[in-house]
């Protein structure tokens, strides 16, 4: 079996730093960082979410390359989803006349 | 052609392995699946064809004297929905996709055969309440169910229909996932990603979009109910929402649905064209990325269908270029299925009959699709019978055309009969006169500037109403006569052999019926798709 | 030139040339493409049939091939694209001094109303050879305005205003359609422009007219509703001086900066407490439900009017004002 | 392989060649299968990402309503559930069923206690009347768009609490076939695929979090 067994330690070494990350993130809302506040929360987030993908759900194990396709395809597809339907909502104003 | 004669002794097939009513409905073989489908999906077919039929006759005067007009509302939407969510999403990859992948990799079965079985009772299911909402009054939204018409003014049944195709998107979902992950883990030894019939390359683009699509139309037709149900205003313009993100949340995934349609019907006509050429594919690994670059590529150009819906002028550029380079590889398709006819030895079946009417109308509905990527043009067309002209000639001159061909050319493996060859001919004789004399005037009509979803029209349009009503009804007889003739030849065909096309395929290796294991033996495969320098003699297994 | 061809619609604006230069070149390219298709695959299954061919000869495929048909239709597009933008930007920009007409949609009508104060539904008289632009709002659902002969089409949303503009080139009468589906009747949501010469128009806009301009209308509503109580012409008002406000920037209590266009004003009137300006307070109740799309349109007309020196108002008849009062105290 | 082969017979499907092909087969079925949740929330995060452009303030009007102590005790609550998954997982590959029970039950109950805080938190929506609609009196500038915030937050963790529901149904099956004895270090792909559709539902509170109940923060 190609199958990782992932030592107990390391989840409770990941449980942790997502404790800490919590932590973080929810105390550094109570300081205001301005233009950054925004997105200091979503890199914090964007670690966690990185931290459970890889240890949690085995991915940094993953002998399949596959896997990694599909989770970067995933997210990929969010970020097209976003990221282009914002190109009609941030230019809106652009050209001055309304509609357009 | 590699044909064994047939023992005159039925052997054990998938048909007559089991049978009774529950050897079927608790069936976990794909081909079975594949054959509720097929059923499922024909009736489906029939409740669309029947709403197209009376739309045409209200079109035939230019008053609204045959229906009243919330009838005539109810009648497109339930073409549109019914077509569109029942028919062409499921239609080839839930019939051919399922009966085949398995078999063409070299599978016993797909990876998750209880999940077929349930994407084909969520379909039933989603089938079965749009039909109850057709007999209780029906839905007037048009198939797009644009806010606030949907979510706020309509009066008819809304919910009812946005859970019908939500959980039909379901069954999608599944038999797009088990596609993916068939094609990547079941594969037969030796059957390399580079020797994947161009069926399967085409599905799998298909399933990536089924996948990756389906959960936005989900989330924004959730929304819809919400807002009708709860007053959840996301999209209420009262409340400061914007009508134009459902827009854009349901083209994300109603755009790409377009390839969904198209990608498997070029999947079908790849194989067909290459097997009645007697030649390999032109350009294999183009037209296999071809539909990968598609699939990828018809995720970026959605808000074209909104160049006039008060998006910003900005973004349409973005989506008008990034249509354009949709249409290329597309093109490349075109290019590469023609060249592989050049010094073929053409065979003029029924199934190429088909393939080659494909490939014209899939020109001209792409072609055509041109003028609507194109901004300026797009302004004036939108929303007018050219738009309606040129999907139908991309969803019935390219889908359709290619699941009649699909169903022709693997008919005998699917019954173990062959169907009248004469009688083939002559349909797809009909339906490709009746579908160009039914659609062309509407290219025309369009550009004069009928609009789309008219119960009554001004008076000077009519001639050309005339003529497509015409021609729908031309149409409506090729589609009678295959459906009559294909259950003709279930008891009185002609036996098939196992490859009556002598084609490479692995599917052609194994008996007509197949077995219901596929093989009797896993294939270890050794040889190159399309490789017809060495066919027509195939072993085959028994 | 083919102004009467058959099968095609007529041409009566400035940019109905324009367009169908654009789709002559489209058919001519696609139609060239789709025979050579259409003609290579009928050659090669008559020449090829298997009777008469009878092995086929192996091909395996054309690196060369495939980047030729690839990179030719690529540069092709490029250049549909080009044309195509070029015709959009210009339908999305209107001339600066174009007539200005509200339409108002709404199951299943069109309302128009000329600045003059004319009002017509389901028709729209305009003049030969000028510049108009339409700025369109729904009252319900997502309408859609064509006129085929301009090649003219957008959507009227409701809640936020849209606009589009033509210069008819042609007199005559001509389809106006309703082509985003919009219930029951919507193929009854029809009517027609009527482009007249300049002189007819003049004579048409001055007969039939008892309620006097956009403007005065509008006028008449904000001191009916009460909002020259607090919009007052001078510095003491609770709510800020309109004078001269319009098409200029406004500073927000927030720090931002936006122009007063038709949208901020039917915001400010809808929402008030979305963009208070800077140095008032959020005090101003909604008029949502209390005005109609038509009559946000004249109180805008009506802003519009004071900020234009020649129609100003007899009560502002003093130094001109700017636009953004001094602070008063804030209650946040 | 021919050892587990033999061992987990019971459990190999018949279209498979050996309980690998099976094992991966399942995974990436999940995988894929969560692709399509991502999407789904997608459509979410696009109309909350739209709506926050357009009326930033609203945001942290709405924001400075939630309750932020029962959003961070939530997130608590998740990632822990998330861990005893995690040692579920391991619990069953090394083939001890009974602890593979208690990790699971555990985090069934974790996301129980979750539902339950929502619950108060909805409650104390209710109360203070940031209900949209009708039942909406909360006092607040621009208050049309901070109501989107809160259709927007309750549709969100709304979606969020029913694929909860759904995880906590999931594994307590599990949990109850891991109680029967059933996983072995060869087979336990339904401890693994449910583990991942947890650790999902997980990652999606994780961006919820600081998408609604931190921004507003900054000004307190």
């Amino acid at each position: 079996m190609a199958e990782h067994v992932v030592p107990q330690k390391t989840y409770i070494w990941v449980w942790a730093a997502l404790m800490l990350l919590m932590m973080t993130t929810a105390g550094l809302s109570r300081v205001n960082l301005g233009e950054w506040s925004t997105f200091v929360a979503l890199a914090i987030a964007v670690i966690k979410a990185m931290l459970v993908v890889l240890f949690f759900m085995h991915v940094r194990y993953e002998s399949q390359k596959m896997t990694w396709v599909v989770v970067i395809a995933g997210f990929f597809w969010l970020f097209l989803m976003l990221g282009l339907t914002m190109t009609d909502y941030l230019s809106r104003g652009y050209l001055g006349v309304a509609g357009h | 052609m590699g044909t064994l004669t047939t023992p005159a002794v039925e052997r054990e097939n998938y048909l007559n392995a089991d049978y009774g009513i529950k050897s079927w409905l608790l069936t976990t073989d794909h081909k079975r699946i594949a054959l509720l489908y097929l059923i499922s999906i024909t009736a489906m077919f029939m409740v669309g064809g029947i709403a197209a039929t009376l739309i045409r006759i209200e079109l035939l005067t230019p008053a609204g004297d045959f229906m009243s007009s919330d009838t005539y509302n109810k009648m497109f939407s339930i073409h549109g929905i019914v077509m569109v969510f029942f028919f062409l999403v499921p239609s080839i990859p839930a019939v051919l996709g399922n009966f085949l992948i398995p078999m063409m990799v070299g599978a016993k079965d797909l990876a998750f055969p209880k999940i077929n079985l349930a994407s084909w009772y969520l379909y039933i299911m989603g089938a079965g309440l749009m039909l109850y909402v057709i007999l209780t009054g029906g839905v007037d939204t048009g198939w797009t169910f644009y806010t606030p018409f949907s979510s706020t003014y309509s009066n008819t049944h809304v919910i009812a229909a946005v859970i019908a195709i939500f959980v039909a998107g379901f069954s999608s979902i599944f038999t797009g996932l088990n596609f993916i992950v068939t094609i990547h883990r079941m594969r037969a030894p030796g059957m390399t990603w580079s020797r994947l019939p161009l069926f399967c390359w085409s599905h799998y683009a298909t399933a990536v979009i089924m996948v990756l699509g389906t959960p936005s139309v989900a989330i924004a037709l959730t929304l819809v109910a919400l807002e009708r149900a709860f007053h959840i205003g996301i999209f209420d313009p009262r409340l400061g929402g914007d009508p134009l993100l459902f827009q854009h949340l349901f083209w994300f995934y109603s755009h790409p649905a377009v390839y969904i349609m198209i990608l498997p019907s070029m999947g079908v006509v790849s194989e067909i064209v290459s097997t009645f050429s007697r030649k390999r594919v032109f350009g294999y690994s183009f037209v296999a990325l071809a539909s990968i670059a598609i699939a990828v590529l018809g995720f970026l150009v959605w808000a074209h269908h909104m160049f006039v819906a008060g998006i910003s002028a900005y973004a349409a550029l973005v989506f008008s270029i990034l249509s354009y380079f949709v249409a290329v590889p597309s093109a490349i398709k075109v290019f590469n299925w023609t060249a592989t006819m050049y010094k073929g030895s053409i065979w003029l079946s029924t199934p190429m009959l088909y393939a080659m009417g494909f490939i014209g109308l899939f020109t001209m509905g792409g072609m055509t699709g041109l003028f609507l990527a194109c901004l300026g043009v797009d302004v004036h067309v939108h929303d007018t019978y050219f738009v309606i002209a040129h999907f139908h000639y991309i969803m019935v001159g390219g889908a359709v055309m290619g699941y009649m061909a699909g169903i022709h050319f693997w008919w005998p493996k699917i019954s173990g009969r062959m169907y009248p060859e004469v009688w083939g001919k002559l349909a797809a004789g009909i339906i490709f006169v009746g579908f160009n004399l039914t659609f062309f005037p509407q290219f025309v009509l369009g550009y004069l500037g009928m609009p789309r979803r008219y119960h009554a029209y001004p008076p000077e349009f009519q001639v050309l109403n005339v003529m497509s009503s015409a021609g729908a009804s031309i149409l409506a007889v090729g589609y009678i006569l295959p459906l009559i003739y294909m259950l003709w030849s279930l008891r009185y065909g002609e036996v098939a052999s196992d490859n009556p096309w002598g084609a490479t395929g692995l599917e052609w290796r194994t008996p007509s019926p197949p077995p219901t294991e596929n093989f009797v033996e896993t294939p270890v495969v050794t040889w190159e798709a399309y490789d017809y320098s060495t066919v027509p003699e195939v072993p085959v297994a028994r | 030139m083919w102004q009467s061809l058959p099968l095609w619609p007529s041409r009566a604006s400035s940019m109905a040339g324009r367009t169908d230069a654009l789709v002559i070149f489209l058919i001519a390219i696609c139609g060239f493409v789709t025979l050579t298709i259409f003609v290579l695959i009928f050659v090669f299954a008559i020449k090829y049939r298997r009777e008469k061919h009878p092995v086929a000869v192996q091909i395996e495929g054309s690196n060369i091939l495939e980047a030729t048909w690839t990179l030719i239709p690529f540069f092709i597009f490029i250049v549909m694209f080009v044309w195509g933008a070029s015709i959009y930007m210009a339908e999305a920009r209107p001339p600066k001094d174009a007539m200005e007409i509200f339409v108002v949609a709404k199951q299943w009508m069109w309302k128009f109303q000329h600045p003059e104060g004319q009002r017509e539904i389901d028709q729209l008289h305009v003049p030969l050879g000028r510049d108009v632009r339409l700025t369109m709002i729904s009252q319900d659902v997502i309408h859609s305005l064509f006129v085929p002969a301009f090649r003219v089409k957008q959507d009227v949303l409701p809640g936020r205003y849209t606009t589009t503009w033509f210069r008819a080139t042609k007199p005559g009468r001509y389809h106006l359609f309703c082509t985003q589906y919009c219930g029951t009747m919507h193929s009854g949501m029809i009517g027609e422009i009527v482009v007249m010469e300049p002189a007819t128009y003049q004579a048409w806009l001055s007969g039939g007219n008892a309620e006097g301009s956009l403007a005065s209308t509008g006028q008449k509503l904000f001191q009916q509703l009460g909002c020259s109580s607090c919009h007052r012409f001078d510095t003491q008002g609770r709510g800020p001086n309109l004078v001269g406000v319009y098409g200029r920037p406004v500073l927000l209590d927030d720090g931002r900066t936006v122009i007063a266009d038709d949208a901020y004003v039917r915001e400010s009137i809808l929402n008030p407490g979305a963009k208070v300006v800077a140095g008032f307070r959020p005090l101003m109740p909604t008029f949502q439900g209390v005005v109609n799309e038509e009559q946000v349109l004249s109180l805008i007309a009506y802003v519009k009017s004071i900020s234009q020196p020649e129609q100003r108002e007899p009560v502002s008849n003093r130094p001109a004002v700017p636009p953004h009062p001094s602070p008063v105290p804030r209650g946040r | 392989m021919h050892d587990s082969q033999v061992i987990a017979g019971e459990h190999l499907r018949p279209h498979y060649a050996d309980m690998e092909q099976q094992r991966e087969t399942a995974t990436m079925g999940m995988w894929v299968f969560l692709i399509t949740e991502i999407i789904f929330f997608g459509g979410l995060f696009t109309a909350y990402l739209v709506y926050r452009s357009a009326h930033y303030d609203a945001w942290l009007i709405g924001s400075e309503h939630m309750e932020f102590w029962i959003g961070t005790i939530n997130t608590v609550i998740l990632l822990c559930s998330s861990l005893f998954v995690a040692l579920a997982v391991h619990a069953a590959q090394v083939g001890r069923n009974k602890m593979c029970a208690l990790y699971l039950g555990l985090a069934a109950a974790m996301g129980l206690l979750f539902l339950g805080f929502k619950g108060v938190e909805y409650h104390q929506h209710f109360v203070e009347g940031a209900v949209p609609g009708s039942l909406w009196h909360l006092q607040v500038p621009d208050a049309n768009s901070v109501q989107m915030f809160f259709y927007i937050y309750f549709v969100m963790t709304g979606l969020h609490a029913l694929h909860v529901t759904i995880g906590v149904i999931l594994l307590l099956v599990i949990a109850w076939y891991a109680l029967k004895g059933r996983f072995s270090p060869q087979y336990h792909t339904p401890v693994e695929i449910s583990g991942l559709y947890w650790h999902f539902v997980d990652i999606v509170w994780i961006f919820l979090y600081p998408l609604l109940y931190l921004i507003g923060h900054k000004k307190a």
